[in-house]
């Protein structure tokens, strides 16, 4: 790990960790590194930053590590690091605006991810409702894991879990300009 | 022959006279403990010591607009950490009809303020006095209840 | 009007003969028809003068102060006001309940000498009845309520301070500080009134507007929470000042504040800054 | 018991079973749900991992018509993840007028927050549904050991959701006691399940499934029931999937509507049961013919006799045993 | 005419720097009254104060006022300077020019006009001010301790020895509070039982001690010197002169109960010593537990075994009522509820889960099981240990956000207890910090380490039971792994909280409590054992938490502060009490109403009125009684009470002073 300078780092980042602070509304001053955070999170063993580090990577200004790193896609967003925070340190929200904030630089660490949200989001566009084949299928095909779960595409149509038909909202037209107007007000803010 | 003093330009470096009642105990410790931290308030404040804000008379607040206060600020513990233990249960309601009673006669509200400052809480005390001042230099010199305000005119109806 | 007068003349007789009462305090007729004032008749032969009609005005509790150490018992007729007036002196110690006989007389409001309309005071009175007495002439009259009790504050209130302040400064500039106010209302029973005490300094004796404002507001203040809202304040004084819109407002806050609240009904309910609740309402943090 | 009723995308696909279980169970205790017409997806994870506005926006809609459709009731919501999405959306309209404004605008439909929305499993623990469940039962589990899970989005963040503890929650375990079952104390019935997680990222939520197992496994657990579409598509769709590779859990997986079901008397097909992944019928019937608990009813029994000795001697008190 | 003197402070530079210490002397020149003024660099220094001296005597002043710094200051300090001249300590007043005006404001000429508004005020005032005296009251020399723990123990003996009497009032039926509970204390692990149960007995046979066990405090009034107690003695159904303490009457009671001294971990019966070294070594009987007091059954077996027959079913609580000079609180502490809070933690479902000093009472040799550290749930010999600190300290959200102070160092006492008591046994403490401050206290926690416990830095997130074993998941953030431990038995180090009921104590005594609901101190490094209430004084956790060192050292604090009233024959009262003018009092009572300290009481008294004898009731204030607060005064209308030092004169003068 070569050295880091942090004089370098807080000058460089303070603006944004100050803007992620804010989106958030949390106050990184208030975690003491207590840990148990971490030792809580169901997802930590995948997260190359457990949420701890996460915190203390902020705190000392390491931005660009924290937006390279695949927590904020591997949280799980259970709530269970806030419940038990002695400061009551938000961390799922802490883990999405960083997470949006490095989609919107285009760094996405973890693909899948960010191909299922797509996928998900295109499909409420689409029909108003989730149609669970459009879900999976587009999903195994945009992220390339074609076979994923295949094994359950059977039973699934079988028992009639999965129709071909998607259930759609009559009026389509509303959703659709609710979920333009709310992206549209995303960029802005 | 109405008195309407209030809004008109008011000069900017006229400094307004503030009295102040504090308890001993908490408002007037609270006031020396921001001494100690060296925080800085306006100058326009003069304190009167009293033993308890339960000791301060509404009248001593009608006499000090009578002599030309432009406004007055009693203080005193938090109740129920009163070292008297009743003391500013009584402030309290004589305050909260005198306050009434004033703005009833014409005191803006704003000239007259009551706070509850702990011997620990400095800062409010440093924020209490700076918003009071800042209130009323923007009023303007206060010429309600005021005696002097026969002897700018020269009416008198003795 | 007149059987009740009868009846009043036979009980006073019959008091004074039987000389449980020293003397009693009533009405009498002057000069005018449609004036009265207060006697003290002693002698069983003179109680024809004494008159019950549309013009007993005057609240004859407080006369009781300048016989404080009755031999016998002071007889006094108690209207609704003069009953509440009774028992704030009894409730501030300057009259003890069994020095007084109370003769109590319904009253169904009395006549304004000048416009020989209502009095203004009758036509805002709400216990018509006397709340305490020994005996009771004829029967109790309805009570009236008053859901306009404090409509004059209100309108006051709406001003803006500086029309309030131009309002209440034409008023007192008309005060010439006779004291009427003071010497009338029965809640007003110190034994030195702080503006006689000029050495240590509270109060002026210059009639300005300064010193009148600072008595004025300094004397709704002293009574604000012990005031029975008997109106004679405003009725006595000879320049007509509006005093019961101050002490209304007093008793409007205190209502607000403190709870519904009427004195003089009774002896026991406390003056609203005789006494406080932990839970008071909270405006000074 | 009168509920708005959102449904949400997965009773109508990969949570069918819990969709007819839960209009059984509800027309048998006489529980109107009228369904909010025309209803859309609520955004569940994809939305507020997108966007913030967004995420308030697609549940706002469905709020905004349960008021247009005028009832004033309360929304039972089946899956936590739509009933914690709708909190937000409630909490967030409440919080300000400039916060509601906003949402209006991007709804474009007028919305002032009356409505309150409970989960599903929340309008059965109140009172009154129980003692109707309780009428209704006709065949006893006798015992069946059953661990309830409730996933974290029921219960957390305790600020959103206010229902039960977020720690050790109870509601569902007393719907359990009601049908004869006997809820297991287990440590991870709050821990999360990894929801969407088990598709786009499988490494590192599969081991949360295999975890659930074990512990409930370890604590003696006949069967697991859950109140969310996804903790039982991913708990039920990964154990079938773990015991293809090596059999090793024998654990089936409920919602808690069917068993209620099932206690009343329906047919496994009636609830959709027949479409689990892992087999889930036979154990029910299985419990259904076991001996009714021998000790529970004897000490109901023991204590009976007792209270006639008391009445018996009232007066003189009851000599040392 | 008075002759004022006026002598303003430079205070080196801390008044000189900002406010233009000539333009005010100058200008006090001209202030009515005043014939003399002078400016000094140090008054409160011995030249400053004798420079005064010198100008009283010169100028033949009879009033002074001195513009220096805070009156809360040197207000004491310049009355003492005057007693030992002719002129009346009281004939003084005190401008604030520092801490009021140069402190804190930056604009010169500003600065300086408020120093002389505020000289103008204070000269103003002084010319009204009248001599006073003080009056003494008469000191009862016997002091009061609330609480029988170390604390209470240790205030007693101190003031026992210095010769005065001591009530010693405790509710449990023995001495001892919580450190009795305790097996080794730290740093020296000398045992606790042997440390402090012979203090126990000293106090239990001092003869200046009266040690009244099971006894409340119910009612306090009165004032320092002169408290009046009264004590609220539970009915214990044994009469303790006539008991031995054999003991028969505790074997042979049937009905069992969790012990509370034992942590609900053993039993004891419904007669009962709480533990074998209790002092008063006698038992006492739990009424709600009895058979035949609650009820149940007829019983009174140990009625008919006790060879002594002081067993009496008919006893009723008995309420004492004495004098006081000054009284000592040392309630105490208890430990949080854990349980209800940390549902995380198992929230108590799980039996081997133990606080503290449940774990003190497995490793006490008069424990439950004599010393040997075996699980709760099975009485097995746990061998892998965790021990979890700050357990609901510094966790606002949850618990409590301060700093339990002890627990670092009896953790590390437990840590060394298990590798010490169990043979190849594997302890785990997760801590975030560990602080060591005290004699000693680094050397304790290195030889933890060298004993073999390791330390993992971080909060534990879950404990729950899977295959017999408790799993502890935390985090090791120093090397950033989750980690988790399979332990046997978990020791779970939980914050002190204030003992329950403290809040009735604060009450009678009129002592205020901080936000966390510990006894409020007078100043916490200034005045740390004293409250605002002269003659109550604080000593142990009751004020705070602390280890048994300082608990001990404030309790010996506290007695020579007791020791300190008694050694004077009299107290001096505060002359600044109210004073009634009967002649302008109307008898109407307000005042009395008005009064905290009921200082004021309604007299008839006989009067010439218009040459007729007559008796009127007027109002008349206790000297020692009044503590000077002037509410009374506020709300009577004709000002006929007055508050001596803060007259209607003298503040209205002051207000005149200020305004023109």
């Amino acid at each position: 790990m070569v050295e880091r300078n942090l004089t370098e780092a807080i000058a460089k980042n303070k603006a944004n960790i100050d803007a992620i602070q804010a989106k958030s509304g949390v106050d990184l001053k208030e975690c003491y590194q207590c840990g148990k955070c971490s030792a809580g999170c169901s997802m930590a063993a995948g997260m190359d930053l457990k949420p701890r580090e996460v915190v203390r990577y902020l705190q000392l200004g390491l931005w660009d590590d924290v937006l390279k790193s695949n927590s904020p896609w591997i949280c799980a967003s259970c709530h269970t690091c806030v419940a038990r925070c002695p400061h009551n340190v938000d961390i799922p929200s802490l883990m999405e605006a960083v997470r949006q904030e490095a989609k919107r630089q285009g760094i996405v660490p973890v693909k899948e991810v960010d191909v299922f949200t797509n996928v998900f989001i295109d499909s409420v566009k689409k029909n108003g409702k989730l149609h669970d084949l459009m879900l999976t299928g587009m999903y195994n095909m945009k992220s390339g894991h074609l076979m994923q779960d295949a094994w359950a595409g059977a039973p699934m149509l079988k028992s009639g879990k999965v129709g071909l038909r998607p259930h759609t909202v009559k009026d389509k037209e509303a959703v659709r300009r609710l979920i333009k107007n709310s992206l549209k007000r995303g960029e802005s803010k | 022959m109405s008195v309407d003093v209030e809004k008109k330009n008011v000069d900017p470096n006229w400094e307004p006279k503030i009295l102040s009642f504090s308890c001993n105990w908490c408002t007037y410790a609270g006031a020396d403990l921001a001494g100690l931290n060296r925080m800085k308030y306006p100058e326009n404040v003069r304190v009167i010591r009293v033993p308890c804000s339960g000791r301060v008379n509404p009248q001593f607040v009608l006499r000090a607009f009578q002599k030309g206060s432009d406004g007055v600020l009693v203080c005193g513990c938090h109740p129920g950490d009163c070292h008297y233990v009743t003391g500013n249960y009584f402030t309290r309601r004589r305050f909260l009809l005198m306050q009434r009673f004033l703005e009833y006669n014409g005191i803006d509200p704003r000239r007259f303020q009551a706070r509850w400052i702990s011997g620990a809480e400095a800062g409010k005390f440093r924020d209490t006095v700076t918003k009071v001042s800042n209130d009323i230099k923007a009023l303007g010199p206060n010429k309600k209840f005021q005696e002097s305000w026969y002897k700018e005119r020269g009416e008198s109806n003795e | 009007m007149s059987d009740i007068q009868q009846e009043l003349r036979k009980t006073a007789r019959e008091l004074l003969e039987s000389g449980e009462v020293g003397y009693i305090i009533g009405w009498g007729k002057g000069r005018f028809a449609n004036q009265t004032h207060p006697i003290f008749v002693k002698d069983p032969a003179k109680v024809d003068e004494l008159v019950w009609d549309d013009y007993c005005l005057s609240t004859l509790a407080k006369y009781t102060q300048d016989d404080k150490y009755p031999e016998k018992k002071i007889g006094i007729c108690v209207r609704g006001c003069d009953s509440r007036a009774v028992n704030r002196l009894i409730q501030d110690h300057q009259l003890k309940r069994e020095d007084v006989y109370l003769i109590g007389i319904p009253c169904s409001g009395k006549l304004d000498p000048e416009t020989n309309e209502p009095a203004k005071k009758c036509v805002e009175c709400a216990h018509r009845n006397p709340v305490v007495y020994d005996v009771l002439l004829g029967s109790p009259v309805e009570e009236v309520p008053q859901p306009e009790r404090f409509k004059e504050v209100e309108e006051l209130e709406a001003m803006t301070p500086d029309e309030r302040y131009n309002y209440w400064a034409d008023v007192y500039d008309k005060c010439i500080r006779c004291y009427a106010c003071r010497n009338v209302c029965p809640a007003c029973n110190c034994r030195e009134c702080y503006t006689d005490q000029y050495r240590v300094g509270w109060q002026g004796k210059q009639n300005n507007r300064a010193e009148n404002q600072i008595f004025g507001i300094t004397r709704a203040y002293h009574v604000g929470d012990r005031c029975i809202e008997c109106g004679e304040c405003q009725r006595v004084c000879p320049m007509g000042l509006p005093l019961m819109k101050l002490n209304r407002k007093m008793l409007k806050d205190i209502n607000n504040l403190f709870g519904a609240y009427e004195a003089g009904l009774d002896t026991e309910t406390k003056p609203a800054l005789g006494h406080y609740e932990t839970n008071d309402v909270e405006e000074f943090m | 018991m009168k509920y708005s009723y959102y449904p949400g995308c997965s009773l109508s696909s990969t949570g069918l079973e819990y969709g007819l279980s839960t209009r059984y169970v509800a027309k048998k205790i006489g529980m109107e749900l009228h369904e909010i017409p025309d209803w859309n997806c609520c955004g569940a994870t994809a939305a507020h991992s997108m966007n913030h506005d967004l995420a308030l926006a697609l549940p706002a809609r469905n709020l905004a018509l349960v008021e247009k459709q005028g009832l004033g009731l309360e929304i039972a919501i089946p899956c936590a993840a739509c009933y914690s999405r709708m909190k937000y959306a409630i909490q967030a309209a409440r919080s300000s007028e400039k916060e509601r404004q906003k949402i209006e605008e991007i709804i474009e439909m007028p919305y002032e927050a009356k409505n309150d929305a409970i989960c599903l499993l929340e309008a059965f623990a109140r009172e009154d549904a129980q003692a109707a469940v309780k009428e209704k039962i006709v065949k006893s589990l006798n015992g069946l050991k059953v661990a309830s899970y409730y996933g974290c989005l029921l219960v957390r963040p305790a600020g959103v959701t206010q229902f039960d503890d977020n720690e050790n929650p109870q509601s569902m375990d007393n719907l359990m006691t009601l049908i004869g079952a006997k809820p297991v104390n287990w440590a991870f019935k709050t821990e999360c399940c990894g929801a969407s997680h088990q598709v786009d990222a499988p490494k590192v939520a599969r081991p949360l499934i295999y975890n659930i197992l074990r512990n409930a496994k370890a604590n003696g657990a006949e069967a697991i029931v859950t109140a969310c579409p996804l903790c039982m598509m991913n708990l039920d769709m990964r154990e079938f999937e773990f015991n293809k590779a090596k059999k090793e859990f024998d654990i089936p997986v409920y919602y808690f509507t069917e068993l209620l079901g099932m206690a009343m008397g329906a047919d496994p097909k009636e609830l959709g049961m027949e479409k689990h992944f892992t087999p889930a019928v036979a154990r029910i019937k299985e419990a259904f013919k076991r001996p009714p608990e021998e000790e529970k009813p004897i000490k109901k029994a023991k204590a009976k006799v007792e209270e006639v000795k008391e009445e018996e001697k009232p007066k003189e008190a009851i000599d040392n045993e | 005419m008075s002759r004022t003197g006026v002598f303003i402070c430079h205070c080196g530079t801390n008044i000189a720097a900002v406010v233009d210490i000539a333009k005010v002397v100058e200008k006090a020149k001209s202030m009515p009254n005043v014939v003399y003024v002078e400016d000094n660099k140090y008054t409160c220094s011995e030249p400053g104060q004798q420079a005064i001296k010198d100008a009283i005597v010169k100028h033949k002043l009879d009033r002074i006022v001195i513009g220096s710094c805070s009156p809360r200051m040197h207000e004491p300090t310049f009355r003492k300077m005057l007693a030992s001249t002719e002129i009346n300590p009281y004939m003084l007043e005190i401008a604030n020019l520092r801490e009021q005006c140069s402190w804190v404001h930056t604009d010169r000429e500003k600065a300086t006009d408020k120093a002389i508004d505020l000289v103008r005020m204070a000269v103003a005032k002084v010319a009204k001010n009248h001599a006073l005296f003080t009056s003494s009251i008469p000191v009862t020399k016997r002091a009061l301790v609330v609480g029988g723990g170390i604390a209470g123990i240790q205030a007693a003996l101190d003031i026992a020895d210095a010769g005065y009497p001591v009530t010693l009032v405790e509710r449990e039926p023995s001495l001892g509070g919580k450190m009795v509970m305790l097996d080794k204390t730290f740093p020296t692990m000398d045992c606790s039982a042997c440390i402090c149960t012979p203090k126990m007995v000293d106090a239990g046979q001092h003869p200046n001690i009266t040690v009244m066990t099971s006894c409340e405090v119910e009612k306090v009034s009165g004032y320092i010197g002169n408290f009046e107690v009264t004590i609220r003695q539970k009915a214990t159904y044994v009469d303790h002169s006539v008991c031995t303490g054999c003991g028969i009457c505790e074997l042979k009671c049937p009905s069992k109960v969790t012990s509370e001294f034992e942590q609900g971990m053993a039993q004891r019966r419904a007669i009962y010593k709480p533990f074998p070294q209790a002092v008063p070594a006698k038992p006492v009987i739990d009424a709600a537990n009895c058979r035949k007091l609650n009820g149940k059954a007829k019983c009174g077996i140990c009625q008919t075994q006790c060879p002594q027959g002081c067993i009496n079913f008919e006893d009723e609580d008995k309420l004492i009522t004495n004098t006081y000079g000054a009284i000592v609180i040392a309630t105490g502490y208890e430990l949080i509820d854990w349980k209800s809070i940390y549902g995380e933690y198992g929230g108590g479902q799980y039996p081997d889960v133990i606080n503290g000093l449940q774990f003190e009472r497995l490793v006490n040799a008069s424990g439950p099981t004599e010393g040997h550290i075996l699980r709760p749930s099975d009485g097995k010999e746990p061998k892998s240990v965790v021990i979890v600190k700050c357990v609901g300290s510094r966790d606002p959200n949850k618990g409590k956000g301060y700093c339990s102070r002890a627990c670092c160092m009896y953790a590390a006492k437990h840590a060394h207890q298990v590798l010490e008591k169990i043979d190849n046994a594997q302890c785990y403490v997760f801590y975030i910090d560990v602080r060591t401050a005290g004699k000693a206290y680094e050397e304790f926690y290195t030889r933890t380490l060298e004993d073999g416990a390791i330390y993992v830095r971080g909060r534990v997130s879950k404990i729950y039971e899977e295959d017999g074993k408790l799993i502890c998941k935390g985090e090791d953030t120093l090397s950033g792994q989750t980690v988790s431990v399979a332990a046997d038995m978990v020791v779970l180090e939980t914050a002190m909280v204030p003992a329950a009921g403290v809040e009735k104590v604060a009450t009678l005594m009129t002592i205020s409590r901080d936000n966390d609901n510990w006894l409020q101190e007078a100043h916490p490094k200034l005045r740390p054992v004293e409250t605002h209430t002269a003659g109550v004084f604080l000593a142990g956790v009751c004020q705070g938490p602390k280890d048994i060192p300082d608990t001990v050292a404030q309790a010996s604090a506290s007695a020579a502060k007791v020791c300190g009233i008694f050694s004077k024959a009299e107290l001096q009262t505060n002359p600044m009490i109210s004073k009634v003018d009967i002649e302008k009092c109307s008898g109407c009572g307000d005042c009395a109403g008005i009064c905290p300290y009921k200082a004021i009481s309604m007299q008839d008294m006989e009067f010439i009125e218009h040459g007729k004898k007559i008796t009127r009731r007027v109002s008349t204030v206790n000297s020692g009684l009044c503590q000077g607060c002037g509410a009374c005064v506020a709300g009577c209308r004709p000002g006929a009470i007055d508050l001596l030092g803060f007259t209607n004169a003298q503040i209205l003068e002051e207000v005149d002073a200020l305004c023109l």
